[in-house]
């Protein structure tokens, strides 16, 4: 019920991607910011895998978009980064989202694509496309259990 | 810019506004009123049908009886209050009028009885002693300010007032936590604590005529923080005659008891304990109130509670959580219906066995002695894990372990028992009537009655091979 | 631009360089040599002292001998080859070679006992049928290309060589999944069938004599995908006698037996197959040579990997996940020990009532054939977990579960049996002496004699109170 709202609000939030896609590049610097893990966790919604992001020492060097936006050409990278920034922005404002965020299959093939884009030698052995990444690399998962153990 | 759209930044706690001895929740609620909205709320019914082992006041309002749950439980605790009415909790807020409501039998210690319930029995102890634990119950609960004779676990049980942050506020888990040599209190352990006040075994001491000798007690003895394991509680427990709180009428033996044992079953290794997990976070898990996070004090089972306490560190589904969450439930109830019949089985032959002494029966007293310690073994053993509130949960192997021994006491002591009566001539079918009708029907001033839709049969079917269990709703 | 920084597309594993019928690893060692390198390893001893209850070639080199681990299996298995002689595995490189060099008793089936050690298996199934799987053992080994005599598990076991793609290699196993209906196999599903190749339970068909008659078998019947349980396979072992192997010689009882059910035990709902890791995750990790990273094909124990497999998943500390492992562990032996003595307490009543009857004991015969039915279910539970390599981890709860039930059909055995001897006035202690120097010491003609420091003691001292295990080495 919640997605149906939401895909029907997206319909119109469509027509702003285009205003999106120029403010993009008519703002100085809009392009850029809007890239910027500050910005993504701007939103308090992001705050839980901001932090995580933080945590996690050996991708805290990348942007949230270096995962979460596809990195194989130009026009892909742009054309999503537009649908999915117009996308949160109508769900955060619209209060159409759940307590805990879940990523769309589309989401979660995207960030796939880059983890293989960048370890592509280190994976070159093994077959990439049986399953996620993450299933072994908890720790890259924003919801891997942050817990102190017990020594 | 976007920023200015987000929801405001949330306030920090508020702090200094509450003395440190204001016991009425309503004063607390006027500076944190989010907190006090959602702890009223553990008076609300919840959902039906989430839980499968802790059922009980949801939306249907149904109070489920432990020992329908369970018929062996109404044979084994047969000769106190407990195997009268015995019911699931309904909820903090009902934590003294479940005590009024309940079978008086329950509640004949009198006094002492509140003090898991009412805020003020650490003052009401101290100032009157033995006066208060040890009036009756009722007049008891007179003593206590008017407006807050039903108050039950309330904010100045955990919180002290002046700085918010979270404390203790009773005498027993002192002396509790000095039995275990633990002295300093992380904020961790402190998420721990504040519930292991309450959710802990304990034992009302007796005086020679086993009349209430003071307040209650901790049995823990000789063990250490994050390992209070079952064999030392039994140890402490049959170590001296002022814990023994009851005569078990099937078997006449004097015993001692267990209760609600959740702190030391999780503390004791389990995988969420060493992994820094605290029961806080699994019953009171953060939830969002417009832009606020707070604590949810609605304490309830996770399953009521939508898994959302589970979903902040598991990426899997609640679907998925509660699949895993079942798997380890309906083993341990399954392994907990054999190690309960096996033990009631034996219960009842020692009521044969007795019988049989009177008509003249001579034995090997030996072999005797030795069946009634196993037997002891098996039934603290039993009472450990179906008191636990877990249903295994808490710590799946631990629950695993205990339940096998208790299998293995409860196994070796009826067949020195069969072979005590075979050889007096004695001879016995396989099957041994426990004559649950018996001990589930007709119950206490309420005469309350087995509801056969309550009962937690084995999920495995196993025990069918053991005992059929010839029970109607009456 | 941001594509830049993506490295350059590396090769892509190689392909159609191997024949599909190539079983010379050296010939896969020449396109794949880190592959090879690593499963070569398997030959190498591990770092002593890493696991706790899977010891045994180590770098110390000494074979561990599993009837004095745990010494009441040498009484169960007492009647056939397994009473004799019975290691912990050493490793995949000494497959045969462990075959060989074992006292002959175990391998007198013949060659259908090569099923899951040469990769020739299936071809000469295929070719010389019979005169191939009834022949004597070492004739058997002699039919195989002399260069690959000592060949255990190859890449042909697990890899089509034209497409490297991972597969199986065995017709049991495709007989099996017909049984569970398992038809489409996902590559996740492939990730653990490569081992449930061999790491399944199986019986040796026999005809009328006992005698060989047929390939290796499962024994799956009624069961499914993601839950072969004890009580399945336990239903499909005794629904036929020519699944019965051998004569317990204590009891007198023709049995069948069960052999290392890792795959039934873990994929039977535990958490890490419900979290879809399988074997290999933990078995065959990662690990990097140079910029790649290939599965380490030296198949052993995680511990002995230094938890390599776990803490990609684990955020936490080799450490802690070893204490987690070892507190599941430490559980499930200590449970072991008291199903495996409680069942031979109950053997060597039988034995006493069966010598009793000789002498002219009358005895209710419904009782008897109740305390032979229970006895059968406790003796395959016990089997059933101690067959199991990894000590309840890969499912602890499951692993609970079957034990209870093992102490629990013991115990109503032993309680069967006591009566019936005493009815007969035959009175017993409550300890029954196992004699079990008897079945550890001088076994076969390797005389081979009890390890006492091999021994897994019950890890929380519960057993002692039982029986004293009155154990020298001589
Ligand atoms: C205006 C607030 C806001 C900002 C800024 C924001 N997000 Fe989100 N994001 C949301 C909301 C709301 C949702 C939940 C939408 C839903 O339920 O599908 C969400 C969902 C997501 C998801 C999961 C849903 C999916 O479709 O897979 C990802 C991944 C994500 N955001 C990444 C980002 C990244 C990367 C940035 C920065 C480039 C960002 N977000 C910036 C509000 C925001
Ligand atoms: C190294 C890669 C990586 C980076 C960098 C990264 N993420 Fe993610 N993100 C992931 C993965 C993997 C998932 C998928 C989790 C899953 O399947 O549940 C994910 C999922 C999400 C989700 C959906 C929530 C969920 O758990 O399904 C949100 C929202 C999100 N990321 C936001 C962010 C934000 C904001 C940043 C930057 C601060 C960021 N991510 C940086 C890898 C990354
Ligand atoms: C834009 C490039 C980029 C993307 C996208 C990316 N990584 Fe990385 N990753 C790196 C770099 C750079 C390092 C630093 C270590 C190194 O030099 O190899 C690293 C380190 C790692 C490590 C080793 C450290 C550790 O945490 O154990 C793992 C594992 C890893 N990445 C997995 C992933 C996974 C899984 C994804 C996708 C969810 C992913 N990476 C996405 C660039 C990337
Ligand atoms: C002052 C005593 C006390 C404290 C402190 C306390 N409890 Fe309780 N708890 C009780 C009593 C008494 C009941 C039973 C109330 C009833 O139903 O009669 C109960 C019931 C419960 C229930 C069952 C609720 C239901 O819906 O059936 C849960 C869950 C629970 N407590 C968890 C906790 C947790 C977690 C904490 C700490 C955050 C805690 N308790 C602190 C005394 C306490
Ligand atoms: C050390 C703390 C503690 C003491 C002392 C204590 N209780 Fe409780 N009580 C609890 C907790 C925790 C629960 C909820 C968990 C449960 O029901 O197992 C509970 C639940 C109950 C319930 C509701 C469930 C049921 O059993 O029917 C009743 C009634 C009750 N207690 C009565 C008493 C009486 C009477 C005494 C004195 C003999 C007493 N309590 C002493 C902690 C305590
Ligand atoms: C990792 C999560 C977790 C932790 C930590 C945890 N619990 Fe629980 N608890 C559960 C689950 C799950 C159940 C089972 C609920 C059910 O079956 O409905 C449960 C059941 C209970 C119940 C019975 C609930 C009811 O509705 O009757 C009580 C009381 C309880 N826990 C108290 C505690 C206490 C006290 C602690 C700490 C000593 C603790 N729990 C730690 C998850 C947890
Ligand atoms: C059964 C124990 C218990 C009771 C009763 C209780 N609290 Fe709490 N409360 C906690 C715990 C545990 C926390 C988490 C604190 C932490 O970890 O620092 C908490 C947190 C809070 C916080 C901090 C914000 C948050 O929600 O995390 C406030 C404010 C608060 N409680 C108010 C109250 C008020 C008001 C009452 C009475 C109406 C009350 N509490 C009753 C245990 C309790
Ligand atoms: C604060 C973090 C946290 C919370 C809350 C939490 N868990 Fe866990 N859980 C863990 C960690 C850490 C482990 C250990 C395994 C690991 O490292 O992933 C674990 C392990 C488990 C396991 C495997 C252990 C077993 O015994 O099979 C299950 C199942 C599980 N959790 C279910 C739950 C459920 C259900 C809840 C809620 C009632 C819950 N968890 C709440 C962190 C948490
Ligand atoms: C073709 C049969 C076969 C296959 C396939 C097979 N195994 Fe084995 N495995 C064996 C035999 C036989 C042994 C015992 C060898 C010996 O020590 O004599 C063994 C031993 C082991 C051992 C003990 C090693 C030690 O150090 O003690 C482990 C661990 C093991 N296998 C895991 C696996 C895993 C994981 C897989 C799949 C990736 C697998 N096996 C596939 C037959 C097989
Ligand atoms: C279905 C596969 C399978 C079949 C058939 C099989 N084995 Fe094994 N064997 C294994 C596996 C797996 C191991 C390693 C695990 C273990 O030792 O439990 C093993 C280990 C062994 C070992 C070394 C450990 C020990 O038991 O001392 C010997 C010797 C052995 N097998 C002999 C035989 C003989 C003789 C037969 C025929 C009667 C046979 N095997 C049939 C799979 C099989
Ligand atoms: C989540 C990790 C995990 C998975 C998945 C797993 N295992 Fe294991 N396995 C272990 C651990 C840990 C041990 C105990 C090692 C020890 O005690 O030294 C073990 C022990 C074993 C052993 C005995 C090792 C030895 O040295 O003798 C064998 C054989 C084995 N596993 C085979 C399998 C097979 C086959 C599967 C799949 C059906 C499987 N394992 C799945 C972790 C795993
Ligand atoms: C079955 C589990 C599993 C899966 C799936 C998996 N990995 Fe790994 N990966 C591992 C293990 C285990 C290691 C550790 C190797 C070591 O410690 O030597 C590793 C190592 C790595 C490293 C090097 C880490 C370091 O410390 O330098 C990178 C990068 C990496 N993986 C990326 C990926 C990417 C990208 C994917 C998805 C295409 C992926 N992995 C899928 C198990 C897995
Ligand atoms: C006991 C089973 C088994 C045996 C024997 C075996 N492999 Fe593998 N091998 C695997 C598995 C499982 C994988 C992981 C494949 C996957 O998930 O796609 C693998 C992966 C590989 C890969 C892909 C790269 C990598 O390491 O992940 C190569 C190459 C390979 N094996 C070569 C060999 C060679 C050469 C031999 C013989 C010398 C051999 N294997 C023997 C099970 C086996
Ligand atoms: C491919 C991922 C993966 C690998 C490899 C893995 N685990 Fe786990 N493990 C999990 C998941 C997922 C859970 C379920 C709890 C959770 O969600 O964190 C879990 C749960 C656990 C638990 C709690 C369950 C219980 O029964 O108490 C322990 C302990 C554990 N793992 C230890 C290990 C050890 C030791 C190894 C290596 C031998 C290992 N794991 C390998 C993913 C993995
Ligand atoms: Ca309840
Ligand atoms: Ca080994």
């Amino acid at each position: 019920m919640r997605r149906r709202i939401g895909l029907k609000i997206l319909g119109i939030g469509g027509i702003l991607m285009g205003l999106f896609l120029f403010l993009f590049f008519g703002p100085p610097g809009l392009y850029h910011q809007t890239s910027t893990p500050e910005f993504c966790a701007s939103c308090h919604v992001m705050e839980y895998q901001h932090d995580a992001w933080l945590k996690h020492a050996d991708h805290r060097h990348l942007d949230c978009i270096e995962c979460h936006l596809p990195n194989d050409n130009f026009v892909n990278h742009i054309f999503w980064k537009g649908y999915d920034g117009t996308k949160d922005v109508i769900f955060f404002f619209g209060r159409l989202y759940a307590d805990d965020l879940t990523i769309s299959a589309h989401g979660r093939q995207t960030v796939q694509d880059n983890c293989v884009r960048c370890h592509a030698e280190m994976v070159s052995q093994m077959m990439t496309d049986a399953r996620d990444c993450w299933d072994c690399h908890r720790r890259v998962n924003h919801n891997y259990p942050m817990v102190n153990p017990r020594d | 810019t976007l920023q200015d759209c987000a929801p405001e930044k949330p306030d920090l706690i508020k702090v200094a506004q509450i003395s440190d001895n204001e016991y009425d929740p309503e004063v607390w609620g006027r500076v944190y009123p989010l907190n006090y909205e959602s702890w009223q709320q553990t008076k609300r019914p919840k959902p039906v049908d989430k839980s499968r082992y802790r059922r009980g006041w949801d939306e249907d309002r149904i109070v489920y009886d432990r020992l329908s749950e369970f018929p062996f439980a109404a044979l084994l605790y047969n000769g106190w209050g407990f195997g009268i009415e015995y019911n699931e909790p309904r909820g903090h807020h009902y934590a003294v009028i479940d005590q009024i409501e309940i079978d008086p039998s329950r509640t004949s210690p009198g006094g002492v009885c509140l003090a898991c319930k009412t805020p003020y029995h650490k003052e009401f102890t101290d100032k009157y002693g033995m006066d208060y634990l040890k009036a009756p119950f009722m007049e008891a609960v007179n003593m206590l300010p008017e407006k807050h004779r039903e108050l039950g676990p309330a904010c100045i049980d955990c919180h002290q007032g002046s700085t918010m942050e979270i404390r203790t506020h009773k005498d027993h888990l002192e002396r509790g936590l000095a039995l275990l040599g633990k002295t300093e209190l992380s904020h961790l352990d402190k998420r721990n604590l504040v519930c292991a006040q309450c959710h802990i075994t304990y034992y009302v001491p007796r005086d020679n005529n086993r009349k209430v000798a003071g307040d209650v007690q901790l049995p823990w003895t000789n063990s250490r923080w994050g390992s209070i394991p079952i064999e030392n509680i039994i140890e402490d427990l049959l170590s001296d005659e002022n814990r023994i709180e009851w005569v078990q009428s099937v078997t006449g033996f004097p015993l001692p008891y267990i209760r609600h044992p959740e702190f030391e079953l999780f503390s004791n290794g389990s995988v969420h304990w060493q992994a820094g997990v605290s029961c806080t976070d699994c019953h009171m898990p953060y939830y969002r109130v417009g832009a606020n996070k707070i604590s949810d004090h609605d304490v309830t089972s996770p399953l009521k509670a939508d898994m959302r306490a589970c979903r902040q560190c598991h990426t899997e589904s609640a679907n998925w959580l509660e699949k895993q969450l079942f798997h380890i439930q309906d083993r341990t109830v399954s392994a907990l219906n054999r190690a309960g019949y096996a033990t009631a089985t034996t219960a009842k032959l020692f009521e044969r066995l007795h019988m049989e002494q009177k008509n003249g029966l001579n034995l090997d007293e030996n072999l005797y002695r030795r069946a009634v310690d196993l037997y002891k073994q098996a039934f603290l053993r039993v009472v450990f894990i179906a008191a636990e509130n877990s249903s295994g949960f808490h710590n799946p192997a631990e629950a695993g372990r205990v339940l096998t021994d208790a299998v293995a006491f409860a196994g070796r002591s009826e067949a020195l028992l069969r072979q005590l009566l075979a050889s007096g001539g004695i001879h016995l079918p396989e099957k041994i009537d426990l004559e649950l009708q018996k001990y589930l029907n007709q119950r206490g001033g309420k005469g309350l009655n087995f509801k056969a839709d309550q009962q937690f049969k084995d999920p495995f079917g196993i025990q069918e091979i053991f005992s059929e269990i010839p029970l109607k709703n009456k």
